[in-house]
């Protein structure tokens, strides 16, 4: 598998971390997921050109959905697992060698969905992962159908006279489950999402972070907005940036704010670290997470 | 005697659209008819092929996509290469679009070319509909479906707002058969 | 006032999809929808003003396919390379 | 009054249950089951029905179960991995005789495999997916007329064992447009629960019938105070170590399937009445195949098809029939070897040959196609 | 089954709920499930007796643990569900039948732990149904194996060197989903568990009801309370009444505090309205909860 | 150094992972594999590795699954409610090739059942719970001694052949104590992954070695950037629809298990050197059987008993020697027909008359109830 | 002051797993562990000073076992009814 | 020659640690032993039985619960009732508990009735102890055990603060035995 290196100016800057060999994606013209990806990818480098992270110490684990297929293009290890069970998978990446750092990427539906016994469980143990969550507010692979982001009356293959249901506030929820990071930004916001990344990443526990991102091919076709740039600034309207002072303040409501920002940013130990607390092992000093956290 | 019918080109002509109203006029005529469809999961630059299999009968159905068309539709050059082996060398109607092609890929007997795409653009104001252009061709030419059982059927088959357009199209196309081309006796 | 510094706007063509978002973010809407189209159909963005660019990144940020990279500029001109092949590079100045 | 449609599969199966009497339909979408799920979105809501998006297929299978209690026909459709999901409580489906129905259109596996392409893969499956002994009714349709029919008779049958009916169809069919006679609520037969015949405090839940050996059932809201208990249980529902209780429950679950076979079991047979050579397939690769044994006739070779319709249980009594005159018997499937097993061991004593044709592609092979599957399996024909 | 029925005299008040027939029941001397159990059915009678429900109307649903036997004893109907998913099945109760009243009663385990992901979106859809939720600290049934409610630092027999997990406060999760009531009891309040049953289960929406109950076999034996009396004690001191303005003041911590009262008491509509608001049905005048919230 | 122990079932199987090497402990509780958990979870930390409870059993797999890719030797225990529930991800490992050990403690099913009887309800589940067609390997042992060397075989066979391995006991080898020979990690001989031949960038995760199929294994974390893909995906682990490249690996899934039979497959004969009648039993009724047989020996019958050890695969070379002078084959086992099915199958074309003797209970029969349910099923002896 | 009512502590003796926990919650302490056994070999809680009931209702409540039963006297007269059988039940007056 | 050990009692008896104590100390003899257990759900009222099967070797090695009893050990009175079944008519021991047992269920030839409980209760301090009391018994009676052997196993089987009192309860039956009881020879 030899790979066909371009001159380094006619690479983009993160193709190092990309099996470049697969572009063009899958992904829609204007589909969010891979503003998201890049800016993860951005965050990887620059801290490893700081010094503080590893890419051979990366797991790169997805579920199945649009988003999931990220691990298709990312040059790190990784993993494209059944639907809902990435950060399952993770458990077990870290439980067998505590010096890798997962970094789980997915959809809404595939982590709040159908996965929502691991996130809530992880997120409760403050298990050591940095949980990235590409929210589309559908379920976008299988062609459109409700999401539980999927904002009440909005219409999806699957409730064609709009949503009856409430959705869910998924960062909010993270958060009051007492994950060590919580942020929620939107795609309008690229240097954002790196900059959480570039904290949460080298944090120990459960690091959790919702990318409000837009679906033009399916979610924005079924609300009428059908060119990526009319969901775009659609989706810019209701973000607002906050700071919000308790979790009832943070918002999920499509037709008047979902709020962004940083909700929760804390450094309590994190799962491994509390195993640490009553077994003895060899790696427990050499945890990157607490070393990375250190720098 | 079974009909074979293949109909392809890009992502985005509007391909299988026009499998399943051919389908159901068919079907409204009698025929037991089997429709297939394959598509790349890309929006462009992909393939789009929709297969037509129409028996005389229930008790004689059996295969679900096309051995080897009697009848094939080609909308456009990449596909018409891709999918030539699938048409019997003898075929009874090859239609092709001249907006993207300029050459049958193999010396069929019975070739139909005609500028869809370009006629439906000057003629009803949008290459989007040369699809239902080409059925209004297809209609005349084959006489194997009846001009207004598809416009019924476009009328409860499309969205609302894209009927109008689509009515248009057919009779264009029908029109400009009519005026400009022979019929072509189709055995079934 | 600090001399504005120039900038390499450039495109690797074969990835675009004609999406328009970084169109639409620049702020100095110097980036607009080509002619050629790429191996797979889309027409790629293209950059009329090289000068223009402020270097803010967001068209690159904004890319959800990878397509462009803001580079201080190689030899101090503003320019747009658009980057159909290895070998096969469109150089807009201006 | 019957009507005739150009419908997909999924859209004509969604038309079966409708006509069937559906009332709730749970779903998890996914390809390619979702676009059955999406139709009865649309239309179930005019018929009174309710349809729900669960939020894994865990919860649709449960759900279902709850559903049948309350007095509801209720069904599913998935595919796969939501059917692997739903191993545990099809366990329970049968242990609590609910009859509920689930539409499995069969994909590309094993895992994600090829989530648009087609597959036979889940034949075994099917039918032991769950833990313990139990009885299902496995359909398999070949076109998407019979997809609507076996719908049908697939409520017919779970309201009539009260056992958990499946509808083995896959992504060709799913997909597939044909003419369809389909009818609406009230034209087409479909039994309904026993009622009690004790009322509440005399009535056991879980006594069965003599005869048939299925119990008559009573809804939840009836005033019956019924019990389904997962737990191995006595006539009353009450939990029970007891060995005889314990055998005699297990074996009225398949044992009732058996009893009722009539009503179960179905096949079909084309060309076997001078047949030397039968081939056994099911579901669209039976078409194709149907295909290929006109194509040998037409050469002069005496070959025949033999199609269940039924997988599980199958018609033994038709498949012995179609080999009657066979000394070959050769079984082309979509996976290594699945109802091959089957045929083999049924057919094993009577010292026929018995040759197996993987199929293994995402694609259905046409005629030809499926001829140089025979070639690369070594099976000359 | 001619049920053998004693004199009124010699009959407990709530006997008629229950079939007697199968008692003693299973639970091990001083097991706290008996005791939620008969705060149920006294409210159930209560109700009765001012008209407001209607036992026919009502399902009482269980999932496997201890608590989960509890199905086994009441003269309802009912189901005894597979371990984790009496929601699941409640969901379908009450879909076949909008007038029926689905009751959820089991284990920690059961429903916040394997069964966590349909408590997520029961609670997110505000999904008509009651849930009661016997908190005994521990996998009970098989064993006294850690449960995601067990104290961090407590032993058990999957822990033997202690808790390293955080413990998932599960009435503030249910609260922060946006339920329609949540409310924290401990055995100790047999009258407020009561009333709290009888506010909750004429409600609309998703109702939750948490109890702190002593497992003095298991539970108790494994941190020294061998004895129901004193683990009955112990669990008295943590356990604090208060009315918490936010989410944030809810407490579950065995050392200190765990926090009993309402924690939410509204009357939003449930998820079978909300498909009212979208299709006509039938029966959408006739929801029980709907005519019994008036009441 | 071997020490001679007074142990559990689950307590051997516990001792036997931590010799082959276990460094990772998943679990969900269940009956009876708790104590399985609870042994570990004592001992374990002392040799390294972690014990980890998780929500569920679907995390438990998918957990084992990414723990093998991180390098870990990695193993599970559950029963029936928990294994179905695996059902999905079974898929997953056996797609990514992922070596995870499961110990299947069956209990008598099916649903809740009756979590403290025993069973052997789950033959058939254990080879195909999991949608699409793949492989696994399933040992069944029938003493603790026996379990015992099983999970070191399974530890053994799963890294051999990167195949899921499950180990399928039953309650009552779980709890029963028998003396067990037991040995310190290292004194076991375990085959480790086999390590990349080239270099990251040209190192091909699944491609496979074309004598035993099976691909070397890079970790997590040593720079090979490996993608564990459920898709149908080539060598490289990328994605692909490719009919050609699907056949060769769904081939290969199943087939690396039968190119390395050899290693696999185990079963044990005892009497039948001149056996007229062969009793086939497995897991502990095949202790009733032995003794059943013994009886009828004493009694002047030519009867003896072949067990097999390995389940899927089956040593069907083993069976026809067991079987050479046998007339009759009579199959026990705790169910209503599952072991039976493969043995009938295998031996149905060489004309032996082959028997079920179904045995529905709770409870292991001893010899004397065994026969017992010989009577029952009609089998004279 | 009103005058005292008084009450039946019925008590369902087969029902009784001797947990105290009755005992333990009434504020009166008039309940104890008794001496006779019941089928499952239970030492049956007993009543000693039946008028020192206030109807309080707790050891009802409390009881995890559906043992106890606490009414209004049916003679005015305060009483513990251990109920051993249909036809056989203890009576515990003062 | 295998033998076959049934001990049975109520819950809370000890049943099972008698089992496991007495199969470790034939395991360390050098037999293969087999034991297995069946209890109750209850707490009270219920039952426990312990088997014990003992052979020679390994490859003697079949059956898992008790066909017919060659020992048997019954606590109490219900249990031995219900298992007396399962007790060979010529068993050659049979123990009971005549603390709470007066007669025999059958007319088994050879039948020690010591009252365990009571003697407990009076000479260790706690009839909790019935069990290691009789075991002790056991060991002096039969000569199936060495006393020095059972006393290592109780001291890594039983909880560190039960120990003591454990082996005073087996050092008080082996005496107890010595005193008044006569040696049965086993055959094995
Ligand atoms: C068990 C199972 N159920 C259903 C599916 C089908 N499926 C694939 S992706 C998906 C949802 C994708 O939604 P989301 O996670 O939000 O990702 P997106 O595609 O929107 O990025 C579903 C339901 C599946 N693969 N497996
Ligand atoms: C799928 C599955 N996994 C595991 C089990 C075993 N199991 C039965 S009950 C239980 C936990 C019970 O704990 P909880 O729900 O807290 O109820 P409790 O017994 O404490 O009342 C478990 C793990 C099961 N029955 N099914
Ligand atoms: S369907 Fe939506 S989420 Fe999926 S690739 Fe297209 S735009 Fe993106
Ligand atoms: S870097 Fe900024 S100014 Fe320059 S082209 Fe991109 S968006 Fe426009
Ligand atoms: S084990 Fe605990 S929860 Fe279960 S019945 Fe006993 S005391 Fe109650
Ligand atoms: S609380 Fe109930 S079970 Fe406990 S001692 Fe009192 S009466 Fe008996």
């Amino acid at each position: 598998m030899t790979v066909q290196v371009p001159k380094l100016e006619y690479r983009h800057r993160v193709d190092d971390l990309l099996r470049t060999e697969r572009l063009p994606h899958v992904w829609c013209p204007g589909c969010g997921i891979g503003i998201t990806l890049q800016a993860f990818l951005r965050a990887v480098k620059a801290l490893e050109a700081k010094g503080v992270v590893d890419r051979k110490q990366l797991v790169f684990v997805t579920g199945i959905g649009c988003t999931g297929r990220a691990s298709g293009y990312v040059r790190l290890d990784g993993a494209h697992t059944p639907h809902g069970r990435p950060i399952a998978y993770a458990y077990g990446v870290k439980l067998a060698n505590p010096k890798l750092v997962p970094v789980v990427f997915s959809g809404d539906g595939d982590l709040a969905g159908i996965g929502g016994n691991h996130l809530l469980h992880a997120a409760r143990r403050n298990f050591d992962m940095l949980v990235i969550m590409v929210n589309n507010f559908n379920y976008a692979l299988t062609g459109g159908q409700l999401a539980p982001t999927t904002p009440h009356g909005a219409y999806s293959t699957t409730t064609p006279k709009g949503n009856p249901e409430r959705p869910m506030d998924v960062a909010r929820l993270v958060a009051a489950l007492g994950a060590n990071y919580v942020a929620r930004w939107s795609i309008h916001y690229p240097v954002h999402i790196e900059e959480a990344i570039k904290r949460a990443l080298p944090r120990r526990g459960f690091r959790f972070i919702e990318v409000l991102s837009i679906c033009p091919e399916i979610f924005g076709r079924h609300i009428g907005f059908r060119s990526p740039v009319d969901l775009y600034e659609r989706l810019r309207k209701v973000s607002k940036v906050k700071k919000p002072k308790t979790l009832e303040e943070i918002k999920y409501d499509w037709e008047n704010e979902i709020t962004l920002g940083v909700f929760v940013d804390k450094d309590e130990p994190g799962y491994m670290e509390s195993i640490c607390s009553v077994y003895n092992y060899d790696w427990c000093n050499e945890l990157p997470e607490r070393r990375w956290s250190k720098q | 005697m079974t009909l074979e019918i293949i109909i392809a080109g890009r992502g985005g002509q509007g391909i299988l659209l026009t499998g399943y109203l051919l389908g159901k006029a068919l079907v409204k005529k009698g025929y037991y008819v089997v429709n297939s469809e394959m598509y790349s999961a890309e929006t462009r630059g992909g393939f789009s092929r929709s297969d037509l299999i129409v028996f005389p009968s229930e008790a004689e159905m059996d295969i679900i996509k096309v051995r080897k068309a009697d009848i094939a539709i080609f909308m456009y050059k990449d596909q018409m290469h891709s999918y030539a082996e699938y048409v019997k060398p003898n075929a009874q109607l090859v239609i092709l679009d001249g907006t993207f092609i300029d050459e049958p890929a193999k010396p069929w007997p019975r070739v139909l070319k005609v500028p869809f795409t370009r006629l439906a653009e000057e003629k009803v104001g949008t290459y989007r509909v040369a699809n239902v252009f080409m059925l209004g061709v297809f209609s005349y030419v084959t006489g194997l479906i009846d001009p207004e059982t598809m416009k019924e059927i476009i009328k409860t088959s499309v969205r609302p707002k894209w009927i109008e357009i689509n009515l248009k199209a057919f009779d264009a196309g029908y029109n400009y058969a009519k005026e400009n081309l022979e019929r072509v006796e189709i055995k079934l | 006032m600090a001399p504005r510094r120039a900038y390499d706007i450039i495109i690797l063509a074969n990835r675009c999809k004609e999406c328009g978002l970084c169109i639409h973010v620049c702020p100095k809407k110097i980036l607009v929808t080509g002619n050629k189209q790429n191996q797979k159909g889309y027409r790629v963005t293209t950059v009329t003003k090289p000068s223009d660019c402020i270097g803010c990144r967001l068209c690159e940020f904004s890319c959800p396919d990878f397509v462009i990279r803001i580079e201080p500029s190689s030899n101090g001109v503003p320019k747009g390379l658009i980057v159909w092949g290895e070998n096969e590079v469109e150089v807009i100045k201006g | 009054m019957a009507r005739r449609e150009f419908l997909t599969g999924n859209e004509a199966m969604a038309e079966a249950a409708i006509a069937a009497g559906l009332r709730v339909f749970i779903g998890y979408p996914i390809t390619p089951a979702s676009d059955l799920f999406e139709y009865l979105a649309e239309k179930l809501p005019s018929y009174g029905g309710i349809v729900f998006q669960a939020e894994d297929e865990i919860a649709s299978i449960n759900a279902l179960v709850g559903a049948t209690y309350a007095g509801a026909k209720a069904m599913t459709a998935t595919s796969g991995p939501g059917f692997s999901l739903m191993a545990e409580s099809l366990g329970l489906a049968a242990m609590l005789e609910a009859p509920i129905v689930i539409v499995y259109n069969m994909r590309t596996g094993p895992s994600t495999g090829i989530a648009t392409g087609t597959g036979q893969g889940d034949v075994m499956q099917s039918r032991w997916a769950s833990h313990g002994h139990y009885g299902v009714v496995v359909y398999s349709p070949w076109s998407v007329q019979e997809a609507y029919n076996l719908v049908v008779k697939a409520f017919d049958t779970a309201w009539r064992l009260r056992v958990p009916t499946i509808v083995l169809s896959d992504a060709v069919i799913a997909h597939t447009r044909e003419l369809a006679v389909v009818y609406e609520p009230g034209e087409v037969k479909v039994a309904d629960r026993k009622p009690p015949r004790e009322p509440p405090g005399e009535f056991k839940p879980f006594k069965p019938d003599p005869d048939d050996l299925v119990p008559p059932m009573a809804f939840y809201g009836e005033g019956y105070a019924v019990l389904a208990e997962s737990l191995a249980h006595d006539e009353r529902g009450y939990y029970t170590t007891d060995p005889e209780n314990y055998e005699r429950l297990v074996r009225r679950l398949e044992g009732k399937i058996t009893r009722n076979k009539h009503h179960v079991v179905s096949s079909e047979a084309r060309y076997t009445e001078d047949a030397e050579t039968v081939i056994v397939a099911f579901g669209t690769l039976a078409r194709s195949a149907l295909a290929l044994v006109k194509d040998l006739r037409k050469q002069g070779k005496k070959v025949g098809l033999w199609r269940p319709v039924s997988i599980w249980p199958l018609d033994e009594e038709g498949l012995s029939k179609a080999v009657e005159h066979a000394d070959r018997v050769i079984v082309a499937e979509m996976n290594l070897g699945q109802l091959y097993r089957e045929i083999a061991r049924i057919l094993g004593p009577t010292g026929r040959k018995i040759e197996l044709v993987p199929v293994l592609t995402p694609e259905l092979p046409g005629p030809d196609e499926l001829l140089g599957y025979f070639e690369k399996a070594g099976v000359e024909i």
